[in-house]
């Protein structure tokens, strides 16, 4: 892999650019692997990335129905935080904050992680009961969250409105400093380019179409659109279609998935310091490096897999953005889309064994995957390697919805993150 | 005990009246009203109780010496009576006469009515009604329980530019507003 | 914004008078104390999230107020029915329409799906 | 008017266009003032004095000019504003119409227009190749945050957003329809004439200030032998005049959503120089049609070759609307770069007009042969088989270069302007947006509608219909009606291309720009192919191509072909990007409507809000209520007011407003067996004229409700909820009813806003609402705590609770909502004059912690069962069904260990302790600390004399009478477990 720096890009100046080479292998299959992840969103390519170069595992082949990075990966608005509030998503939010610090250098690509602050807005007592309780809990867990009064807030955020004539005035907010953005098809690409490099096999366009199984059930390899390929272990992260692959292999999970819709505004110079969420007024928004406004809209209450949803979504959500920051009522919406979201009864994740040998799971993230992408991938590369979850991760497992042990963030994900 | 006097009835949109030069809004005066739950077999008793046939057709209504009955759902009718100003509630005596299984509910206090009427009444609606409002698709004396912006409403159409709209009392305010806005814009000339 | 047919009302509404109400058919165990773990689980939390034709209920919540089922398809969001509440499992009424479904789930691969070029 | 201010511009053409010379418009364009003539848009305002240079790019500041005559404009965007308060970014100059005194500046350039500091990206470009952002600024690691993307963004984005709240009002409509036809050019016209005729009601939008299409420039056009223009306008007429026809102009289909549902933008007063008070900025229409017409016509493409960006450069359509619609000249030396024959008419049109034509350049080597022998027979050049291989000019185009195709024989051509065509593209983006599918016509280069999602048709040139008589039977057929209508066109029309011209191939490293706002040019899209980029979307992403504000109405098709030559597979295995609503970009303010202010979210209000407010009660929000949180009197901060309110409840009594509290109806014969199955406790066994407290579980078993639950008759139940959860519990009822439970004879109904509910809580509660209640005795034998009764209070038939939520004698005054106000005033009157108070919800929420009553969702969230929050006992063990019965038996919610609700008192009594709290057992550990629960209340209790909380904490119970630690940022607090009454441990107070 040749080394991006300014040198190279001075370079390549010198001589219009015909020396890039490519960022990722697009090969023929292999007829087996030793490990095949089925989704090339940043959750897969990253496990990936991380089975090769922190367990020695290269026989790796990551299969995409689409483009790489082209599910939620590509269509989140790319917030980072790891203010959760219980134990199990503290430990694997945070393990992902941390990665998310040092990933351009890693990966040697500019994933534009942008350490601008994310801000929660209260605005009543039972937002501030709530609020304090993620802060202590952050502070004795050694994550950094803090609150902040009305004034504090609008001196981070100035478009903000904290007059006290607002419908729901806002009491006070938490700022975790660390939280903020990154360039999501950055970090699909990132991880493909650092996977390849590695020996992984990038396999775009070919959809997974059945999981071959062994006389004991376990997973022999998957049938695809260009024909079998064989595979020790099978690692699923397919994100809002986590539900469709894993019936081929008989397994029923606990899933819904709902139509998640987001719009950008027209490109503005700078106005939007950080990243903003309400829970009661349901909104979030931050500012793009390109100047647009990135504004993430609600689900759609009903199960869909057709990337588009309501206008009436789009609507409310600009209600409280326009509430909240009255000055951008005369921006306008240059563009709307939708992605698909895998939402668990209790809003975590589920990542772990299942009950059919070989075949591993990582789905359930819902509308919260991206700020995941390297700690999920991370742990989910060590769930395939050692056949069993990482302590990090170990409270993820399917499990829970038979014992009842849940890890109830839906409370804290009133609104979609 | 009278010395501590009676108490009167303050209706939550007294005095509220608005619209613009082809929308008339005004506050319903006081009406009694039960929410009433009747079985297809028993509809003809309660019918008989209370001098109203209750309508059976989805959307319909039916009218007879001030009392109106809405159809709202399959068995579930909301009654609402005009010449019931005193205290107590006839309609919930009548149903119980019927002697029929049933279940009154009284919602005079529950809900307050708005009274929209002119020729750009059904614009003014439709400003938060996803309902089709014409003619044709909601007639004199169609009824129905919808959205109105972000409030629920039971929607009746007196006459060809008159509705009735029924609402909690305390989302009245929200829905007279809402319709002051739809019926400024009703009036802008296109 | 998706309009349903409500079979109560006969008539076509706006998404806004619903509420979805998760998938349809499944009962509530008749002995629900006495079931295991795994079957409880099975009943409470597990769906199939169907990729193409589901059963499902809505709620007419802002309209009738009556819970009922509905066939639709997940890929296009294409109601196939919509049948009263108690009712068994309605078949899909006409051929052509569960074509329609296999159309919509041929392969995804990006030749065939990008902004829909064939 | 003075000779300047009837300086019209000097590019007027005498007589041509169809606007009127005496009306006329002041305006300013950074800072300088021109007159336009009413009608104008900015852009052929502009352009009559002759200025082309309006912008800059958004990458390289490359001076930029007006490219189009309509919404596709990617170049042209401009601040527009009518006053401080009404600016707006990012207009194109293109759509905007000239009103007396609107004032226009350009954007992205400092310290001006002509002088841009930000060219200097120009002389960078080599190295600001696409994606180039991703290979460096990386080091070192915080550098990319602190320095590199502060300086990035501020030289991206385009227009500066709005500082000031908008003043203008915006408003929304549903509308129904059997016929929605977007597009009123010669097809959208046909199509509705069509349909109207059968009665069927039409909806026909355009997005325009007239209809008319491609007619604006289209001077050619003949239709029932009338000129195509003026033929649109009498048809129009002719539709405005019919009753079951809506015509809506300058409004936009900016989104086709699922089940013929489209939304409609409106600009109502945008064009106006002095919009009357009541008129809405933008109006919204949320349309449901049953049938829907797509006629929205074809986008001209521009050439891509090198330096085709200059000002001066624009489409040949363009150049034809400036010419035949607004009488504007877009120069006096024009070239003519095409590979069209659609271009060869607007040098038709120019020539006629007395504007000298350079030359046609023509790629191709066979033109049409009908413009062929036309431009011959009126003396213009023609060039085939030669391209426009670059251009020259700072701030506007001077000249091109020209050369045989291969290069050779290359000469400068001097121009003041050059316009350029390389074929239409079809405007499929509705289509699209309804999930229909295209096919790639290969002979045409271009996606046409071919598998329908929705019922919906498409006409004209957005079907690729070219042919006028062919297009207008298509029409009439899709209007479902008949017509006799027939049209033809001066010529007809050959050729097109995609992809990148003569001089600026694979082979070539010019500046060919691709997408203009964008600053991407062929081979950025070349480079990203090189990186390994083979989808479109990669293509789109890495390079930004069709990313900017016109969505790449004219650069994907270009970006597609360029891609699929450099892969070497055909267009469709390269795949088209999704089209994505909106059309063209909507207001927010449009899009949020009524829903602003007051009008956001309802703000629920109870009988007695006034006359609370009248005390000077402070509210709070709980869900959509505002409920009276305190009574400060005079001087009084919150915490001296809730004291007060705190003794006086317990030493003398206090009134309170409890009327949000949920409240349902439940009637039936078989009402207490549905309540059975609903609650965890029994309720066949509570007669009526009592009531029991009730905990309310999901089938998971933890807690979903509570409240206090009346039975008025055998069957008839008075159920109370929390304020909050009233609307989802009853829906949680009715799911049960309808679909588990049918079998029930029983009905649900929902009372909360029936009744005025007015606690009188404390010693004296008896004695001061005996006098008003009538009908029943209340003294303790006869009516002791949990009673309830139907009575009459001051006249009015009401319902009487003996309960409390305080611990003190009390009682519940439910009387009908409108008398709520009354009754109010009189028990407060007699109230005030025995020493009682008024208080509010935050006297309530320590009265009951006083007595370790809990608050569902502030004690509990939602992974609480029964016994953890100590209410056990309210879980029936004889029951043999109700909803939870199950979950609760599940190995976590059996398991030891598990959180539950204690109380904790501080060692120091004074401290209060922080709501959220988290405890621990040794503040000392290191991070991760292993924590033990969290404080769920904590309160200074005034009748305590102390402070008192309320926790959840792992095996709580086993551990009272233990220290534990609540460490806070500044300070850890030291605690010990505790039982969860800290008041009248006795409980004697209740039945007083």
């Amino acid at each position: 892999m040749r080394k991006y720096s300014i040198f190279a890009i001075a370079r390549e100046a010198m001589r219009a650019h015909k020396g890039w080479e490519a960022q990722w292998n697009s090969p023929e299959p292999r007829s087996s692997y030793d490990v095949i992840i089925i989704g090339a969103g940043g959750h897969g390519l990253g496990a990936a990335y991380y089975l090769a170069k922190e367990h020695g595992i290269t026989n790796v082949a990551v299969i995409e129905k689409g483009w790489l990075g082209g599910g939620n990966t590509g269509r989140n608005t790319t917030i980072i935080r790891s203010n959760y509030l219980y134990e199990e998503s503290m430990d694997i939010y945070e393990h992902s904050l941390k990665l998310w610090e040092g990933l351009s250098q890693e990966l040697n690509y500019n994933v534009m992680y942008s350490p601008r602050g994310v801000m929660m807005l209260s605005h009543n007592v039972h937002d501030q009961q709530s609020f304090k309780r993620h802060i202590n809990a952050h502070r004795l867990y050694g994550i950094d969250n803090e609150w902040l009064t009305p004034e504090q807030a609008k001196a981070y955020c100035p478009p903000l409105d904290i007059s006290k004539t607002a419908r729901y005035p806002i009491n006070g907010a938490t700022l975790q400093r660390r939280g903020g953005t990154a360039r999501h098809d950055a970090v699909a690409w990132g991880y493909a380019r650092a996977a390849s490099d590695r020996g992984v096999h990038v396999i775009q366009n070919s959809e997974v179409t059945g999981i071959r199984r062994g006389p004991n059930g376990e997973v022999q390899g998957v049938e695809t659109t260009r024909g079998f390929i064989g595979a020790k272990k099978i690692g699923v992260s397919a994100a809002g279609h986590s539900s469709v692959v894993m019936e081929m292999a008989g397994v029923r999970v606990p899933l819904h998935s709902t139509p998640l819709q987001a719009l950008v505004s027209e490109p503005l110079k700078p106005i939007f310091p950080c990243v903003v969420m309400s829970n009661t007024v349901h909104a979030y928004i931050s500012q793009s490096d390109k100047g647009e406004l990135v504004i993430g809209a609600g689900t759609d209450q009903y199960n869909s897999y057709s990337q588009t949803g309501g206008l009436q979504i789009i609507t409310h959500t600009l209600d409280a953005i326009c509430e909240l920051f009255p000055i951008f009522r005369r921006v306008k919406m240059m563009r709307q889309w939708g992605g698909i979201t895998d939402n668990t009864p209790d809003r975590s994740p589920i990542q772990g064994v299942t009950p059919v040998p070989g075949l591993f799971v990582n789905c359930g993230w819902g509308t919260g995957g991206f700020k995941a992408t390297p700690g999920s991938a991370n742990l989910f590369a060590h769930l395939i390697a050692r056949g069993e979850p990482h302590r990090l991760a170990s409270g993820l497992t399917l499990d829970r919805f038979r014992t009842g042990r849940l890890i109830d963030e839906a409370a804290a994900a009133a609104v979609a993150h | 005990m009278a010395d501590l006097g009676t108490a009167t009835r303050a209706l939550p949109l007294a005095g509220f009246h608005g619209g613009s030069s082809t929308v008339r809004l005004e506050a319903a005066p006081p009406a009694e009203r039960i929410s009433l739950r009747v079985r297809a077999e028993d509809v003809a008793a309660l019918s008989g109780a209370l001098g109203v046939d209750l309508p059976v057709k989805p959307k319909t209504s039916a009218s007879a010496n001030r009392r109106t009955a809405l159809w709202l759902g399959p068995d579930e009718w909301l009654v609402i009576d005009e010449s019931g100003t005193g205290v107590g509630n006839g309609l919930m005596q009548a149903a119980q006469n019927s002697g029929a299984l049933h279940s009154a509910a009284d919602v005079s206090h529950r809900n307050t009515a708005i009274l929209v009427s002119g020729t750009g009444a059904a614009k003014a609606i439709n400003a938060g009604c996803p309902q089709d409002l014409s003619l044709k698709e909601f007639p004199v004396g169609a009824c129905s329980r919808t959205i109105f912006g972000k409030v629920e409403i039971v929607l009746l159409r007196t006459a060809e530019d008159a509705f009735r709209v029924e609402v909690w009392r305390s989302f009245s305010d929200y829905a007279f507003g809402l319709l002051s806005e739809g019926a400024r814009d009703a009036a802008v000339k296109v | 914004m998706l309009l349903i047919h409500c079979p109560y009302c006969e008539e076509d509404r706006s998404e806004l008078e619903f509420r979805w109400a998760g998938e349809a058919h499944i009962a509530r165990p008749e002995n629900i104390a006495a079931i295991t773990d795994e079957e409880f689980a099975e009943y409470f939390f597990l769906r199939n999230n169907e990729k193409g034709l589901t059963y499902e209920r809505w709620r007419h919540i802002h309209g009738c107020g009556r819970f009922f089922n509905a066939a639709r398809d997940t890929v296009s969001d294409r109601f196939l029915m919509t049948y009263k509440a108690g009712l068994p499992k309605q078949p899909i009424p006409t051929a052509e329409e569960t074509a329609a479904i296999a159309e919509e789930k041929t392969v995804e691969t990006w030749e065939a799906t990008e902004g829909d070029a064939r | 008017m003075s000779a300047s201010a009837r300086d019209l511009g000097a590019f007027r053409i005498k007589d041509a266009g169809r606007h009127t010379p005496a009306r006329t418009a002041r305006f300013t364009f950074d800072g300088k003032t021109y007159t336009a003539m009413e009608g104008d848009t900015v852009a052929s305002a502009l352009l009559a004095h002759g200025v082309h240079l309006v912008g800059r790019s958004f990458k390289y500041h490359r001076p930029r000019g007006i490219l189009s005559a309509g919404p596709e404009e990617p170049n042209a965007l401009l601040d527009v504003s009518r006053d401080a308060g009404r600016r707006q970014p990012n207009v194109r100059a293109t759509v905007q119409e000239v009103f007396d005194g609107v004032r226009i500046a350009s954007q992205n350039r400092w310290p001006s227009l002509k002088h841009d500091v930000g060219a200097f990206n120009d002389l960078l470009s080599p190295f600001f190749a696409a994606g180039f952002y991703y290979k460096t600024f990386m080091w070192p690691k915080e550098a990319w945050h602190k320095l590199y993307e502060p300086f990035i963004r501020r030289a991206a984005g385009l227009g500066e957003a709005p500082k000031e709240e908008d003043p203008d009002h915006y408003t929304s409509r549903y509308a129904h329809c059997d016929v929605l036809i977007a597009g009123a050019g010669v097809a959208g016209l046909t199509a509705a004439l069509s349909a109207a005729a059968t009665g069927v009601s039409v909806f026909l939008v355009d997005e325009q200030p007239e209809v008319g299409g491609a007619l604006h420039f289209d001077a050619g056009t003949t239709i029932d032998g009338q000129n195509g223009y003026e033929w649109a306008q009498a048809a129009v007429a002719r539709l405005k005049a019919m009753p079951n026809v809506t015509v809506l102009t300058r409004t936009t289909v900016f989104g086709y959503y699922n089940h013929g549902f489209l939304g409609l933008v409106e600009r109502v007063t945008d064009h106006l120089a002095r919009p009357g008070r009541d008129l809405p900025r933008e109006r919204l229409w949320q349309v449901r049609a049953k049938r829907v017409v797509l006629a929205t016509g074809s986008i001209e493409r521009h050439m891509v070759f090198a330096n085709n960006d200059r000002p001066g450069i624009m489409l040949a359509s363009a150049a034809r609307t400036f010419l035949n619609h607004h009488g504007v000249a877009v120069g006096r030396q024009v070239g003519v770069y095409t590979a069209h024959d659609s271009a060869y008419e607007a040098a038709f049109d120019l020539k006629r007009a007395g504007v000298s034509i350079a030359a046609i350049v023509d790629c191709r080597s066979h033109p049409g042969d009908a413009v062929l022998a036309e431009a011959r027979a009126l003396g213009i050049d023609v060039l085939t088989g030669h391209s426009v291989i670059n251009t020259s000019g700072r701030l506007r185009v001077s000249s091109m270069t020209v050369a045989r195709n291969g290069g050779s024989n290359a000469r400068k051509i001097a121009v003041d302007a050059l316009i350029v065509s390389a074929g239409w593209t079809p405007s499929v983006h509705l289509f699209s947006q309804s999930r229909g599918k295209l096919r790639f016509d290969e002979q045409n280069q271009r996606f046409l509608p071919d598998i329908y999602a929705q019922d919906c048709v498409s006409v004209g040139a957005c079907n690729g219909t070219d042919d006028l008589s062919d297009l207008i039977d298509e029409a009439i057929a899709a209007g479902g009606g008949t017509l006799a209508l027939t049209g033809e066109n001066s010529f007809e029309w050959t050729g097109g291309m995609i992809g990148a011209a003569e001089g600026a191939g694979p082979d070539t490293v010019v500046k060919a720009f691709v997408d203009f706002q964008h600053d991407v040019t062929a081979k950025d899209i070349r480079l990203a192919v090189r990186e390994g980029m083979h989808s479109i979307e990669h293509i789109k992403r890495f390079t930004t191509n069709g990313m900017a504000s016109d969505q790449g109405k004219l650069s994907n098709m270009h970006g597609l072909a360029i891609a699929a030559e450099m892969l070497g597979r055909p267009i469709p295995k390269v795949g088209l990007t999704t089209f994505r609503a909106p059309y063209t970009p909507v207001t927010y303010g449009t899009l949020v409507g009524h829903s602003r202010g007051d009008l956001f979210d309802p703000a629920r209000k109870t009988p007695m809000h006034a006359l609370e407010a009248a005390e000077g009660a402070e509210f709070e929000d709980v869900g959509n209520w505002k409920r009276a949180w305190y009574f400060p009197k005079r001087g009084e901060d919150m915490h001296a007011a809730v004291n007060r309110e705190c003794r006086t409840v317990r030493d003398v009594a206090g009134v309170f407003d409890a009327s949000t509290l949920g409240k349902i109806e439940v009637v039936g014969p078989d009402a207490a067996q549905f309540l059975n199955l609903l609650y965890t406790n029994a309720w066949d066994t509570l007669k009526p004229g009592k009531c029991r407290y009730g905990i309310m579980t999901r089938e998971d078993g933890f807690v979903y409700d509570d409240g206090v639950v009346g039975r008025l008759a055998e069957d008839r139940f008075h159920v109370t909820t929390t304020t909050g959860g009233a609307p989802r519990v009853l829906h949680h009822m009715e799911d049960y009813l309808q679909t588990e439970f049918p079998h029930l004879k029983v009905w649900l109904t929902s009372t909360t806003e029936q009744w005025a509910v007015i606690a009188v809580q404390g010693p004296k509660a008896r004695e001061i609402i005996q006098p008003f209640v009538e009908g029943i005795d209340i003294s303790n034998e006869a009516f002791p705590h949990m009673s309830v009764a139907e009575c009459t209070v001051m006249g009015v038939p009401s319902r009487l609770f003996r309960m409390s939520f305080t611990g003190e004698l009390g009682f519940e005054v439910n009387v009908p909502a409108d008398y709520g106000p009354a009754v109010w005033k009189a028990i407060w009157e007699r109230a005030e004059s025995m020493g009682a108070c008024l208080y509010g919800t935050e006297t309530m929420h320590v009265l009951r912690a006083e007595k370790g009553y809990i608050i569902v969702g502030q004690d509990t969230d939602g992974t609480v069962t029964p016994d953890d929050a100590a209410l056990g006992w309210a879980v029936s063990k004889k029951k043999t069904d109700y909803v939870g019965i199950r979950g609760l038996k599940r190995p976590d919610l059996v398991r030891d260990g598990r959180k539950q609700l204690v109380g904790l008192l501080t060692k120091s009594p004074d401290v209060v302790l922080e709501e959220g709290g988290q405890i621990v057992a040794d503040p000392n550990q290191p991070k991760p600390m292993t924590m033990l629960g969290h404080v769920t209340s904590a309160y200074w209790s005034e009748n305590c004399g102390r402070s008192i909380a309320l926790a959840l904490v792992a095996g709580g119970r086993s551990l009272v009478g233990k220290t534990l630690y609540v460490p806070l940022k500044d300070q850890t607090i030291e605690v010990e477990v505790t039982d969860m009454v800290f008041f009248d441990k006795e409980g004697g107070r209740i039945h007083g």
